[in-house]
């Protein structure tokens, strides 16, 4: 049976991949962000997974205006990272999982989660700033990862406890796969940022903090965050903050999806890692590691 | 439209939703087209000639041809697609975040090196923040250019 | 306030616009199945809507593989008839309803339903032979539709439940936009039919009947119909029978979305047309009209 | 897979599931590229050339050219991207149709006038009805090839 180990919560700055790709990581600017992710990078090779669950949202570039899905499971056998303007990041090209995410496809979909399937995909910064922030400049990425899109571009986007509710589906989906596989999921995007108008580069550092204790402890009130509390607090890029909760759902102190009310949850999962930094670029930085337990 | 719009009490913030993405569609999509480097070199050698091939209004092509970001963004375009437009121009994201404060790209990064802008009188119209309509433009970007 | 007036259910069979358009609805072929289409004609004159909501599916002509949206609404302006690889249908364009489409994707994803917004799409068979049916060959379709593909090709496709519950939610989106519009909702797709395999050809005149009959008259029921029961009992593409459910759903009778446990529902609809016929081509010819009383 | 697959007990039946999509893409993209007509042009100039083309296996080739619908379907192709390829022959759908029971076109055509084939003895696997495997081929077209 395969089994969610641990979820990984973390911003996805372009930026921050061209500071890697540049080689500006010991530059004054950068070299704090990147020293909170030190212990990550080490925690990655003490925790290699077999597959990486990925979350992340699409920022006009697989998906224009033509098709917007609200969620996309990526189930083909590799992704190339997408030439987003300045040509493509040179990180290795990301390889899929098809039989573990057609697996999960068919469980959610049966579950009530109306996903759109996706076999051909070019995957942006999204998707592979968290990869080099947890894994570093190597030749290939440690495992294959499934890309699982979210759309936050286009209002409406799916509400906090849509996306919880998907995570705990999610999670039923991967325990139902009969191959013995140690699975990561990554909620990624966010923290507090605005992009936009004249209220641009605004940066919220209690509330995130407060939001990501929530997220931590007690992750259904977290779900509970209306979107309006996201755009006006932490930016209207802040709500990206809603696929850390897909991940989040995933956890074993959840309760599974469509376990019966009052059925045993596991144990509070432990935080290996947490780190918070500003700015990065336009961008409040946060992350968090969460492991189950026993 | 009888839903909810409980996010348009939020200064200097336009949220791009569905109505939103209906009156920008052509002014989105040609920025998505900025992502293949034959159509940035055609924009490049006549930006008017290349927006003409474009079903958008004169509004919006004159918004484009002036880099006003938030002009854009009022006929709907969204600032994910409009980077696009900056990043044929060779700018950096910080850039046009600057230019959308009025704020010099200098000004804008040692706000975000001091912590990024405050959400305190920033979180509803009519309250006092820097991002408040009253107080546009925030910096010396406007006065440098008239200059 | 807009308010779903009537619903109709028919087959969208390719050959039965193939004989549309080459003139051959007179042949004694076709003849018995265009003569129970004429009281349908001349409802649709006295009943012309402001807005059809047509739900369908493509069949491997817009959406490939390449992507496959469990749910998509069509909110762009027009639509034009797919080239099916006979060249496109000599048919009318198709006027979308960009303000109300929106304002129902706003509704229905607020309400979890996880919809892809598509604002460029060819509309193949599946959309324009039930047009062509219900209202002949005009120079231009009656008024604007708004096309809702729904994915019946790639397993899993929807529950049954789960089209009849998105019907609902519909219905409520229809009703909370603000103009004074009367929206019909169209179902299409089935009766029995299997184009594949050794079991080609598969009809079951009694199981359609008993479904149509469950469809009208208990419609809670036919939406518990599993999967398994169309493939078994009607063909593998009989399955497009729960796209009839969007449609039913949305009907005054059933309690509408998110209302509470034993809210007053509307009066049972009229049965205004009821229509049966074996065979066009591969497939049994189904078709209702119900109309909102009051 | 630990999921449920209750539709494996019906005969002559391929559910196109995510498995069969798998194995299948290439097979269906090849299929989805002959709605251009110059591809339809290319394949027919050249079929094992156009074919070369496309990361499919040996065997789905093989059972392209063959033109044996069920073979195709056995790896992973689904019949509406298949129909495309009766489409580029110039062939009717109820012709494929026919072509996967082994009746003449003419023999199929009757059946569907006379009601079509009869959901007795078809529901499940081991039933005695003429769509389950020891009853292939169904109709004469099969002894009229070899004639
Ligand atoms: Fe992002
Ligand atoms: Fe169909």
């Amino acid at each position: 049976m395969a089994r969610i180990s641990a979820s990984v919560f973390t911003s996805h700055v372009p930026a921050i991949g061209a500071a890697i790709d540049l080689g500006k990581t010991h530059e004054p600017y950068w070299q704090p962000l990147f020293k909170g992710f030190e212990p990550s990078k080490q925690w990655m090779k003490d925790n290699r997974p077999d597959v990486i669950f990925l979350v992340y949202n699409d920022h006009a570039t697989a998906f224009s205006l033509d098709l917007i899905p609200t969620f996309a499971i990526g189930t083909a056998a590799e992704f190339n990272p997408a030439d987003e303007g300045w040509g493509p990041r040179p990180v290795p090209k990301v390889i899929g999982h098809p039989e573990l995410a057609s697996h999960i496809a068919q469980s959610v979909i049966q579950d009530d989660f109306d996903l759109t399937i996706v076999n051909r995909m070019d995957v942006d910064h999204g998707l592979t700033v968290p990869l080099s922030l947890m894994c570093g400049q190597p030749d290939a990425w440690p495992c294959p990862v499934i890309p699982f899109a979210v759309n936050v571009v286009q209002y409406p986007v799916p509400s906090g406890r849509r996306c919880f509710n998907l995570g705990r589906a999610i999670r039923k989906a991967v325990e139902s796969f009969d191959q013995d596989l140690n699975v990561q999921i990554w909620g990624t995007g966010g923290m507090s940022h605005q992009l936009q108008g004249a209220r641009a580069g605004l940066i919220n550092r209690e509330w995130d903090n407060a939001w990501l204790d929530k997220m931590i402890n007690d992750p259904e009130a977290a779900a509970a965050t209306p979107h309006i509390d996201y755009v006006r607090e932490a930016g209207s890029e802040g709500i990206e903050l809603v696929m850390w909760l897909i991940a989040r759902g995933a956890m074993a102190d959840v309760p599974a999806f469509g376990a019966p009310e009052g059925a045993p949850v596991g144990p509070k999962p432990r935080l290996a890692h947490r780190f918070y930094h500003v700015p990065a670029s336009n961008t409040a930085v946060g992350h968090a590691i969460l492991e189950n337990q026993g | 439209m009888a839903l909810d719009k409980p996010y348009q009490d939020i200064p200097g913030t336009i949220i791009f939703d569905a109505e939103q993405s209906r009156r920008g569609y052509w002014l989105n999509q040609f920025c998505m087209s900025l992502m293949k480097a034959e159509n940035r070199e055609r924009f490049k050698a006549n930006e008017r000639a290349y927006l003409d091939e474009w079903a958008m209004t004169e509004e919006q092509k004159q918004a484009v041809l002036a880099r006003d970001l938030n002009w854009c963004m009022r006929t709907g375009g969204n600032i994910y697609f409009l980077a696009k437009i900056g990043a044929t121009d060779g700018k950096s994201f910080q850039y046009m975040a600057a230019t959308m404060t009025g704020m010099t790209q200098e000004e804008y990064m040692q706000m975000m090196l001091s912590g990024g802008r405050s959400a305190e009188g920033n979180r509803y119209i009519g309250e006092d923040g820097d991002a408040q309509a009253h107080r546009q433009p925030q910096g010396q970007s406007h006065q440098k250019k008239d200059a």
